[in-house]
């Protein structure tokens, strides 16, 4: 008979690697949100370009140096494509969620058509440094030592992008931008420059998650709208604009992907977004929603 | 004379702030009452939930001897509750018609058909505009009304919606002295058997058209009486201005006596 | 697929039996969605009198009306779907590819030979439930016994781990699985990275492992020998199983143009009925059974060859037909 | 009740006493010009078939049928502001009852159109008793999970739906008895059917349930106080727009006589907002509009750009969005909107 304790113990671990990845996803695109009311599609491209550098870069067989570069190239490009998103979605500021929706939408199917056109249409394989490419005995069962890694590396992202936003100067001038960009306005800091520095913070750390989320789910056409599709539903159950909220939204999805699906195998399918309904049903505005200044 | 309008109690706190703390109030029929008091007194609060757009922390309220403190606002306004606000909120790009034309339409009946025209609804919403004295402005966009114009504008929505009780959230607020003279002979110009519930600041309003006057002061009521009482009261003017001199307050020397009626709950 | 078809009709002077041939070629893309309204086209406006092609299932299904009505043969060189010739039957639609659960019923019997135990794993879509269905009668009718079987959401999985976990814990010797392009590497990969390869031999139409199929580069007989060449010549790429299959389908359309008395629907089929085996196939000789092929299966073993990965052909699994 | 007025002070002097225009609502006054364009472009398209080539009059049908599914989106997005991204989904769910009631029960002409309306009707009052409490980017986070969870059913229930592959071989639709498979036949089918869900759309938004929704849009505040419960407005617009989606759903199984998960899928909602936007909101035939061009950059532009159909479709969203903020249709309104208003006169059309 299947073992549950077993399943479970491999599960939860996996949940956890899975969800810290999908947090270090998701922040950029809740800050991004919360702050300027932009619902950026192209969130997930940026993921999927994060895991093409990996492949363009750190190649088939990856040294550490490789690696390091691909982490580099991809959070550089990250910034970048930020900048001009925040850019071309500036004068959009007025208008509807579902102008901003589509624009991004736009944007998304046009970077992945490039991409496809530039790396062709098949799986890019993409294997873990040297040393992390082996299996660890847990409970009983291998388990992929560069998922451990992953797990130590978001849980370090995770926790210095939660410092940096709950801790520092800048973090309280983000927060406050997400609560009231009126007032920050008013208080006379130039509320475009915040932007596009969160913009271009939130596209870095996705294309940086495009990176470490290469070995487990290689570069493929498709994967980007897979991605986007997670993260939006971590963004929401989070709550928009709150980094906590995106935090334990992240692992409760992570958990759900493993657990859940080594679990409820039949139901697999219908978990995620069971999930998302029946948390919007209950708190329609997101477990952790920060009343952002009013708007409706 | 009944009360069509009783609030027992009725308590609204913000975290610790009370901005409402156990106020009774009782309202007659056909009663112009007015709701007076310093700034962050509660006034406008007390209307809102009245009105139903606040939910209560505490009391009770009764309209027409129905207990309707769990009645959602869209159901209190279908039960006769009007009320105009007191940052004017219309229909901005529709023309001051259409916007009469939403409240009779609610009250006449909700057909599914696009009848364009409907000669009973017109002649309502004519009527209305006439009465508010905007009537030469029905097709113009309420983008292009002027300041008055929109107060005017509001109160003959309100009144489209054939309320019993009409709540003004001060009404003449930021109107010329002209304008609000003007208003002032409109709400008198009123039916009886609407009941006026209004906050306001400029007194002229408040003791030209009061037949009641109810006093509050940090969430709590200070005073209810006839407009005369209020005036003679010292405790009232404390409260305005934290002095005893009656003259400053009501501007013209009242020949009252000078002794203090203190009636407070 | 429409590389092989060119290069047949090069080699043949551009004729099919006796007609000279004008290819109207219709991109069929991913989803139904797209391909129905292309064959549509072909049909209404470019007048065309027999298609050849479709890859999608579902599409191959969706056209099947608008086939039936126009009364034109349909040659379907890839579509797996078991209904195309078996519940959906039409007398319009022949089949020179073969069907999903034929492939794994081949891998089934091979396996039952061992007397292990097996889980069997495909996505949640049509030809996962029906490669998994072939493989667990096949290897059940040969006394083995399918311990578990479980279907992740199909385009939706990419960590396998939960259900690597549940093979492992399942105890099984032999692992069945169906997958296809990204999610077969997706799968191969953890499946080693989980440390399975070592301890749970993976068998299944994947890229990589050890598979069945009705065709490998490999197999050493004159035709196919021939046509990889010309192929190899021609696109300096290796053939694919498509590429064999739409061959295929221009070698039995000229042998049934021969006999078939006119170009519609009816006498084609008719035709297509009395050719009898068709010796000269890269894949070796097969033959219709009912309006799917009846042909040989090889198993193959993925070994590296240069700088290309190949299928060495390890034992001749004997002709299979369509399982009912 | 009229009441004596004591004179009147206002700074506009006003010639002569001021006349009282009759009102009469500006939104449902459909000038005779507008007619006029209605009635020919029906008989325009009726008279299709008969000069257009077989593929092309079945491309116009395929278009009718994206087109009253955009219209109906355009009732949620446009006139009750309620920004839907899984519209497509009561759209499958019409064309598979549609589908079902073909093969299993009768596909005598309107029966399979009926069942295919209430059955998206039906779905769209499940869903959106859940959806229309949330607004904003909430509602359309949760009609998007909604209507993937949909897809996914359509995916996973086999036995009815036909599984990933789809529901195929839908029986053709028996009009009098004789089976509609002429592409004529079956376009004026659609044409019929495509009218009557736009007249239903278009009395639907002219009418005062369009007009509160239109207030419960741009001020649900003001609207509650007046009266309206706009939980229950919302919850009836966003069954109407479901119901007639589901009435397209039905229309689709008719032309194609095949429903796949993917026609409930985001890419389907995706590409019927793009129409609505293109279109221009609010106004029931801008969206229509919007479909004819978002199919033909699908269906015939994008294959012959080999295979490059999304990179076209991609382009086109971010040209919409920036050059035609409101759409074609709002091209044509904002001319109007400019005119200066005369002192008491109507607007002319």
């Amino acid at each position: 008979m299947v073992d549950w304790l077993d399943i479970g113990v491999i599960a939860v671990l996996n949940g956890l690697a899975i969800g810290l990845l999908l947090f270090v996803v998701a922040v950029g695109l809740s800050l991004v949100f919360g702050m300027m009311d932009v619902l950026n599609l192209a969130h997930g491209a940026l993921f999927l370009t994060g895991a093409y550098v990996a492949w363009s870069v750190a190649g088939e067989r990856p040294t550490w140096t490789g690696w390091l570069v691909a982490l580099a190239v991809a959070a550089v490009s990250g910034a970048l494509a930020g900048g001009g998103l925040s850019l071309l979605t500036g004068p959009l500021a007025r208008r509807s969620h579902l102008a901003q929706a589509l624009l991004t939408l736009g944007v998304a199917l046009v970077v992945a058509q490039l991409l496809s056109a530039a790396f062709g249409d098949d799986v890019r394989g993409v294997n873990p440094p040297p040393g992390l490419t082996g299996t660890v005995a847990v409970a009983g069962n291998a388990y992929p030592t560069y998922r451990l890694a992953l797990i130590g590396l978001g849980a370090g992202l995770a926790l210095a992008t939660y410092l940096v936003i709950e801790r520092t100067s800048i973090g309280a001038l983000v927060r406050a931008t997400v609560a009231d960009r009126e007032m920050v306005a008013a208080v006379g800091v130039d509320a475009r420059l915040i932007r596009v520095g969160v913009f271009a913070v939130g596209s870095a750390l996705a294309t940086t998650a495009g990176v470490l989320g290469s070995p487990i789910y290689n570069a493929r056409p498709g994967l980007d709208s897979t991605i986007l599709i997670l993260a939006l539903v971590v963004v929401v159950i989070g709550g928009l604009g709150s980094v906590r909220g995106a935090l334990v939204a992240a692992l409760l999805i992570g958990q759900i992907e493993s657990t859940g699906r080594a679990l409820l195998s039949d139901l697999a399918s219908f978990l995620l977004f069971g999930a998302l309904a029946i948390v919007l049903a209950l708190r329609p505005r997101g477990l952790f929603a920060s009343t952002i200044g009013g708007r409706p | 004379m009944s009360d069509v309008l009783r609030c027992v109690g009725v308590r609204r706190a913000f975290g610790a702030l009370h901005a409402v703390d156990g106020v009774d109030l009782a309202v007659a029929q056909g009663a112009r009452h007015a709701l007076i008091g310093p700034n962050g007194a509660g006034k406008s609060t007390l209307l809102r939930l009245i009105a139903g757009g606040m939910r209560f922390t505490g009391g009770r309220i009764w309209f027409d001897g129905r207990d309707v403190t769990g009645t959602p606002e869209a159901r209190r306004a279908q039960l006769g509750i009007g009320q105009t606000f007191q940052h004017s909120s219309l229909f901005r790009t529709l023309t001051a018609a259409d916007n009469v034309a939403l409240a009779v339409q609610r009250r006449r009946g909700r057909s599914w058909l696009p009848v364009p025209h409907r000669p009973a609804w017109a002649a309502r919403v004519d009527e209305m505009l006439t009465l508010v004295g905007i009537e030469d402005r029905a097709h113009h966009l309420v983008e292009t009304l002027s300041y008055a114009e929109c107060r005017q504008l509001e109160v003959a929505v309100a009144l489209a919606a054939e309320p019993r009780v009409l709540l003004l959230d001060e009404p003449a607020a930021g109107m010329s002295a002209a304008s609000t003279a003007h208003l002032l002979d409109l709400l008198r110009g009123l039916p009886a058997d609407i009941t006026l519930i209004f906050v306001e600041h400029d007194l002229d309003l408040v003791f030209g058209l009061a037949t009641d006057v109810t006093v509050l002061h940090l969430g709590r009521v200070l005073m209810s009486g006839t407009p005369a009482d209020v005036q003679a009261s010292a405790e009232v003017q404390r409260a305005y201005l934290g002095t005893g001199r009656r003259g400053d307050l009501f501007g013209t020397e009242r020949t009252t006596g000078g002794e203090h009626v203190a009636s407070s709950t | 697929m429409k590389r092989a078809w060119d290069l047949w009709l090069e080699r043949s002077g551009n004729k099919l039996g006796d007609y000279t041939v004008t290819t109207i070629t219709a991109d069929e893309g991913e989803t139904p969605q797209t391909g129905v309204p292309a064959v549509q086209k072909l049909l209404q406006s470019d007048q065309v009198d027999v298609l050849v092609g479709i890859v999608n299932s579902s599409t191959a299904l969706g056209v099947k009306n608008v086939v039936n009505e126009a009364k034109k043969l349909l040659l379907i060189a890839n579509a797996g779907a078991n209904d195309i010739t078996g519940a959906a039957r039409s007398p319009y639609i022949w089949r020179t590819s073969f069907s999903n659960s034929q492939v794994s019923a081949a891998m089934g019997k091979h396996l039952t030979g061992s007397g292990k135990t097996a889980y069997a794993i495909a996505p949640d879509y049509a030809a996962g439930t029906e490669a998994i269905a072939g493989f667990s009668n096949a290897f059940k009718a040969g006394g083995g016994t399918v311990l578990g079987e479980s279907k992740p959401a199909f385009g939706k999985t990419q960590d396998y781990q939960p259900l690597l976990s549940r093979i492992q814990a399942s105890g099984a010797q032999v692992t069945f699985s169906f997958f296809a392009g990204a999610e077969a590497v997706a799968f191969v990969k953890q499946y080693a990275q989980f440390g399975l390869s070592s301890r749970i031999p993976l068998y299944g139409s994947a890229v990589g492992v050890q598979t069945t199929l009705h065709y490998s580069t490999e197999l050493d007989n004159p035709a196919n020998k021939e046509f990889r060449s010309a192929y190899q010549a021609k696109y300096n790429a290796a053939p694919t199983v498509y590429a064999v299959q739409t061959w295929d389908a221009a070698n039995v359309l000229s042998r049934a143009l021969r006999t078939a008395s006119g170009l519609q629907g009816e006498a084609l089929a008719a035709a297509l009925g009395t050719i009898g085996t068709i010796d000269d196939s890269p894949r070796g000789a097969w033959s219709f059974d009912g309006q799917s092929p009846k042909q040989t299966f090889y198993l193959r073993r993925v070994e590296k060859r240069g700088s290309a990965f190949v299928n060495v052909v390890v034992k001749d699994l004997g002709m299979s037909t369509q399982p009912s | 009740m009229s009441v004596a007025m004591p004179g009147k002070d206002r700074s506009t002097p006003t010639v002569g006493p001021p006349v009282a225009v009759p009102y009469r609502p500006t939104h449902a006054r459909l000038g005779w010009r507008a007619g006029v364009v209605a009635a020919a472009g029906v008989v325009a398209l009726a008279a299709a078939p008969f000069f257009l080539a077989p593929y092309a009059t079945t491309t116009l049908t395929r278009m009718l049928v994206f087109a009253l599914l955009a219209a109906s989106l355009d009732l949620l997005v446009g006139i009750a502001g309620l920004p839907s991204l899984g519209h497509a989904a009561y759209f499958g769910v019409g064309a598979y009852a549609a589908g079902w009631v073909a093969a299993h029960g009768t596909p005598a002409a309107p029966v399979p159109l009926l069942i295919a309306a209430a059955a998206g009707a039906l779905m769209a009052a499940a869903a959106g008793w859940v959806a229309v409490r949330s607004s904003g980017v909430f509602f359309l986070m949760l009609t998007l999970a909604l209507a993937e969870v949909i897809q996914q059913l359509a995916e996973s229930w086999e036995p009815v739906t036909g599984g990933s592959n789809g529901m195929y071989g839908i029986p053709a639709v028996t009009a009098a008895g004789e089976a509609l498979t002429n592409v004529a036949y079956l376009h004026w089918y659609v044409l019929l059917w495509f009218l009557v869900g736009l007249l239903v759309l278009w009395s639907l938004s002219a009418s005062p349930f369009g007009a509160t929704l239109r207030g419960i849009r741009d001020n649900e505040p003001r609207m509650r106080a007046i009266g309206f419960p706009p939980f229950r407005y919302k919850l009836a617009a966003f069954v109407a727009a479901g119901a007639v989606a589901g009435l397209a759903g039905g229309l689709l199984a008719a032309q194609q006589r095949l429903v796949t998960p993917a026609d409930l899928g985001f890419t389907t909602s995706a590409l019927a907002l793009l129409a609505v936007v293109i279109g221009g909101s609010g106004t029931i035939w801008g969206p229509c509009l919007g479909a004819a061009l978002v199919i033909l950059v699908r269906d015939s532009l994008a294959p012959s750009l080999g295979g490059r159909g999304p990179l076209v479709l991609g382009l086109v969203f971010i040209v919409v969005v920036y050059a035609l903020p409101r759409g074609i249709a709002g091209l044509r309104r904002s001319r109007r909107e400019r005119q200066p208003l005369s002192k008491a006169g109507e607007r002319d059309e």
